[in-house]
């Protein structure tokens, strides 16, 4: 399972240049909002959060539409659906190595980004915090949209569609975790809490159901 | 040939279309009359009951409301107990069922958003605001056009109902959420009175008109269903032969 | 009536809606059996027809 | 070691390509199937595989301890009409992963370069494999049969695009693997040169449109 | 030459559903929005053109990678290669059908978008100009990164690099423009034609230096 | 009407695969590359459709008014090891298509089933491309050859998935296109078939790894 990681890892940066991709994504979408608002700084850290988490949930939808698409068109797919090793752990695998690609950088710039914002050391502590707790639950439930692609011609836009709706829990939670650590007055915790639930709750759900779509849609 | 014939005959006996085909034929002319007969008692009772005292003739909203509001929740469920039969037994009957049923229960979203946005903004002051029930109906309606779109994406029909099967029990987690969004955030809409653990809530008076147009749209959403699956088989078997036909033609050509 | 305009706007496009699809559906059924009848005619059957009756 | 298959039946979209298809094959043997194209060759290799559901029988595999599996798949390797090796990593890396992801059974296995040499393409590993020729990607295709073993070798015209040279060492890797006591399927148009093989011919469309719908 | 409009206009269908796809994955985009930011209206409303330009620039990237990659791997770029129509004028076609079925659903969906945003009818009149206008420009821009990549195929990294820079400032010109024409009190004019010329200028440039990619290929 | 190649030389990546290569064909003749894997003869009918570079020499063709194009691509039918249609498109949709950017030659072409028929496979043009079977994919590939007229065909490895009808039907189609005054270059493994061909034996790497830099 490690070589499966390491190849996803390797195939990212020599072909993909997936982590670039999402950064430079995730740093357009920061650089156009203040257009958008305005210089009004106040404001700006106000939704800089918000910004940040929006900006790598749509960040993670690129690529992942060819998760499984790449390997079923030069025949990998088949080898990996063969295997004893259950193909739920295949997929956790691929999504772990998908995460590491592009949200793990994202996760790292955050940071950066958050000086753009204009936020606060807590705001940015807690983005990030609450960005890497929550973006694995994003590429979980982005692989079942992928493994539903693999039965379509091409990936795109539909697999977005289908993914997105499913990741706003996720978003809610992980902005108003973020929001109560720096305004308060609700407590930080329970949100979070519950951001970390869904995190373990789409770990489990994700692959299983993209191993079922996968399983289903080979021929 | 003849006795191969015989074997493909019980075989679809087994899965069944042809046994539902008779059957929709004998009870649709029923169901119809029925939900007519629903609608006009339902739609005489709303408009001849009292208004509120509070809200004035606008409760009269509620009686397509709400029925259409439980019935885009309902029409995900039956979608998502269909994809388990899909699923579990393969049954050709519950990919046709759940096909048939997105664009229904889209159809009856669509109302419930629409009467809700006609409902709110005389009691609200605003036509949408990104409420917890509101969006979560609002995503409930994007997911059924993602899965129409997911659907006519595949064009074959028994791979097409296997994947999205899969998506739409992910997606059933939507429905609880809307249930009880309510309850989890406070929020502008009214909560549970109706359906509750412990009894409806609510005057007679708007319960009575609410129940006969519930149970007309129920009525009309089954008879539609119905109609669809009868359609989608239809497709399927002209399909089929289509493609017999060219075999045929390409062996013998 | 206080707020006639939304209270009928809703029931007309809900009307409007459910007659929509009611028209719909049924207009594809038309077509459907219009194109089961074209194969038939044409000589193509189903095989559970040949045996025996069949809808 | 006993490969069985009864009684399959097969559909592709609607279609229903074979039915009523047995086969039985010990420890040393293999199955050619022949017919043309578009017969169900393909079809039924990737049934016996497990990567298309068969409409009907079943295909299980008893081994030397006489268990059975009903997955096939689990003990086979499968080289289909597309390679699984990625363009972007070179051959060494591509090998590896496998060697490493397939995991390693009971049974004779070969180091990566011993396998590239065996296909008769030593030396070249380093390359990335999407600057290969047609012949040299089948032939490392080929290769990772070698490097994990399997009992059971699952082939959709193994020799597409070779020379003449390579379709003789083909033939001998897979004679070596049948001496092992392995099992081989082959789909194919060309004689393979194998000695003592099942020949089944597939025909295609057992019911064109015999499907539920119909 | 209208031959390939069509295909790939049918290809892009085929794979999802078409235009009623593009709209759907813009309003999906847009439903999240309020999650993260919060249901503040009057704020939706002035962040509301930013948001969709982001969308709209998301969803021209989604897929565009693939704009040539899909072509070579199936080996019909070889044969475009080899026609007498200048490449030039295939790459533009290609161009103008992925604007079509992508960018151009969005453009005329986004008055509804702007109504959920509850954005001003000026606003929402300036967005659909402004996009309508500016859109291409992405689509143009992708396309020398999709070449790129095929020309390159390891040169993922240079893609994101290439083109997500590039986009910047046509987004940037794109939303000031809308700003300027709702609120002032900068004139709408300057930036406006500024986008007008950024997207002649990346017509000319982004398919003739796609084209030299392409012949560049190197097997 | 005359295709001449001259002193080619060809590199991949930075090795010489051949070099001081020659030949010449008239209208109606045909030359059969063979050699072993990785021998370079993709190499060289890339290099004759222009879409490599060669290092040195010219390819240039004279057609029948006497008149010299120096990209042969341009009126050249090239098949390739892939197959150049779409699987999400119905073959019917695919072949339209090719026919309408292509555009039309002076030279007899036939009509989208006519095409269908020729490679013996009428009657299938409206499934999508992806459904068919691997010599299926393959018979239409070539189908595409017939729905616009080239004078040149430049084939790598055309019968590779074929059975052996197949291999007899291209044969006769390439046959007919000579007879038509056509010119035919063709990589292969195993004998066309075909008659008074010349043949050209590709050996690989003229000078390893004698580039610029060494
Ligand atoms: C677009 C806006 C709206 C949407 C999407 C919406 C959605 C829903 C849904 C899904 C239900 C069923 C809930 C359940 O069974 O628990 C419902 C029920 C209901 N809605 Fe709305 N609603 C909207 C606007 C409104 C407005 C403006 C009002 C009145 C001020 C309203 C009043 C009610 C009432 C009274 C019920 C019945 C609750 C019960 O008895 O369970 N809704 N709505
Ligand atoms: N989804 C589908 N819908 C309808 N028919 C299909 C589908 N997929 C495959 N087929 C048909 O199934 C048949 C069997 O294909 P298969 O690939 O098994 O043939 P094959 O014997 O391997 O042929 P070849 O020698 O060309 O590789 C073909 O006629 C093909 O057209
Ligand atoms: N980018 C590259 N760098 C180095 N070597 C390369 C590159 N691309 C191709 N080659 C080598 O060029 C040689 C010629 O390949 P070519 O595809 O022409 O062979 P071929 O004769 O068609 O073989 P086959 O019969 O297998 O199709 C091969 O040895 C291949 O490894
Ligand atoms: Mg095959
Ligand atoms: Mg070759």
């Amino acid at each position: 399972m490690t070589a499966l990681l390491l190849r996803d890892l390797k195939l990212s940066i020599r072909a993909g240049g997936g982590a670039l991709v999402g950064v430079l994504f995730f740093l357009t979408v920061v650089a156009v909002i203040p257009f958008g608002v305005g210089p009004d700084l106040a404001l700006l850290s106000r939704i800089g959060p918000a910004i940040v988490w929006i900006g790598a949930l749509l960040a993670a939808l690129l690529g992942l539409d060819r998760l499984f698409q790449a390997e079923r068109d030069d025949g990998s797919l088949d080898l990996m659906l063969m295997q004893e090793t259950p193909l739920v752990l295949t997929v956790l695998v691929k999504c772990l190595a998908h995460w590491i690609a592009t949200s793990l950088p994202l996760v790292i710039a955050s940071p950066l980004l958050g000086l753009f914002m204009n936020m606060s050391e807590t705001a940015i502590g807690a983005t990030m915090l609450t960005l890497l707790v929550g973006s694995p639950a994003i590429t979980f439930i982005g692989a079942v949209g992928a493994a539903v692609a693999v039965a379509l011609p091409r990936g795109g836009l539909l697999v977005s569609i289908l993914v997105l709706p499913l990741t706003i829990p996720v978003l809610i939670f992980g902005v108003s975790a973020t929001y109560s650590a720096v305004e308060g007055p609700s407590p930080f915790l329970p949100p979070f809490l519950i951001l970390i639930a869904l995190t373990l709750f789409f770990a489990v759900i994700g692959p299983a159901a993209a191993a079922l779509a996968l399983r289903n849609t080979s021929d | 040939m003849s006795e191969t014939s015989l074997a493909i005959t019980k075989f679809s006996d087994l899965a069944n279309p042809t046994r539902f085909l008779a059957l929709a034929a004998r009870i649709l002319p029923w169901m119809a009359a029925f939900t007519a007969l629903c609608f006009i008692v339902g739609l005489y009772l709303s408009f001849t009951t009292e208004g509120d005292y509070q809200q004035g003739e606008t409760v009269r909203i509620m009686y397509i409301h709400v029925p259409a509001a439980w019935l885009s929740m309902m029409g995900y469920t039956i979608m998502s107990l269909s994809a388990i039969g899909t699923l579990v037994w393969r049954h050709p009957l519950a990919d046709v069922s759940a096909k048939a049923a997105a664009p229904l229960g889209a159809a009856f979203t669509l109302i419930a958003l629409v009467t809700g946005s006609l409902w709110g903004k005389p009691m609200w002051g605003t036509w949408w605001v990104w409420d917890a029930r509101l969006t979560s109906v609002f995503i409930l309606f994007l997911m059924y056009l993602g899965l129409i779109a997911l659907n006519r994406a595949i064009d074959e029909p028994s791979k097409a109902a296997r994947v999205s099967a899969v998506l739409i029990l992910v997606g059933f987690v939507n429905i609880p959420i809307i249930k009880f969004s309510v309850d989890w955030w406070n929020t502008l809409h009214q909560s549970a009175s109706v359906l509750r653990f412990d009894g409806p809530a609510i005057d007679p008076e708007f319960l009575r008109p609410l129940l006969v147009m519930a149970v007309a749209f129920t009525a009309l959403f089954f008879t539609l269903h119905i109609m669809a699956m009868r359609n989608e088989i239809w497709r399927r078997r002209v399909a089929a032969q289509r493609r017999m036909a060219a075999r045929l033609a390409s062996r013998e050509g | 009536m206080t707020h006639a305009f939304y209270v009928y706007g809703s029931y007309a496009f809900a009307a409007l809606v459910t007659v929509a699809v009611t028209l719909w559906t049924w207009a594809d059924g038309r077509a459907r059996r219009k194109e089961l009848a074209a194969l038939e005619a044409s000589g193509i059957r189903r095989r559970s027809a040949r045996t025996k009756d069949g809808v | 070691m006993h490969l069985e298959a009864a009684n399959l039946a097969a559909r592709r979209g609607e279609d229903l390509i074979f039915e009523g298809l047995s086969f039985g094959l010990e420890a040393g043997q293999a199955l050619v199937l022949t017919g043309k194209n578009g017969s169900g060759k393909s079809t039924l290799l990737r049934v016996v595989a497990g990567l298309l559901r068969q409409e009907r029988g079943t295909v299980s595999f008893t081994d030397s301890h006489g268990d059975t599996h009903k997955r096939v798949g689990e003990i086979s390797h499968y080289l289909g009409h597309r390679n699984a090796m990625k363009s972007e990593l070179t051959v060494a890396e591509n090998l590896e992963f496998w060697r490493r992801f397939l995991g390693q059974m009971h049974g004779p296995s070969v180091s990566i370069d011993e396998a590239a040499a065996a296909v008769g393409l030593e030396g070249i590993t380093h390359l990335p494999f999407g600057y290969l020729s047609a012949g040299q990607q089948r032939r490392f295709a080929f290769a990772k049969l070698l490097i994990a073993y399997r009992p059971v070798w699952i082939l959709d015209e193994p020799t597409a695009a070779l020379d003449t040279s390579g379709d003789r060492l083909f033939a001998e890797l897979i004679e070596a693997h049948r001496r092992n006591g392995g099992i081989v399927l082959a789909a194919t148009h060309q004689p393979l040169g194998l000695e003592g093989v099942q020949e089944l011919r597939m025909t295609g469309f057992a019911h064109a449109g015999s499907g539920v719908w119909a």
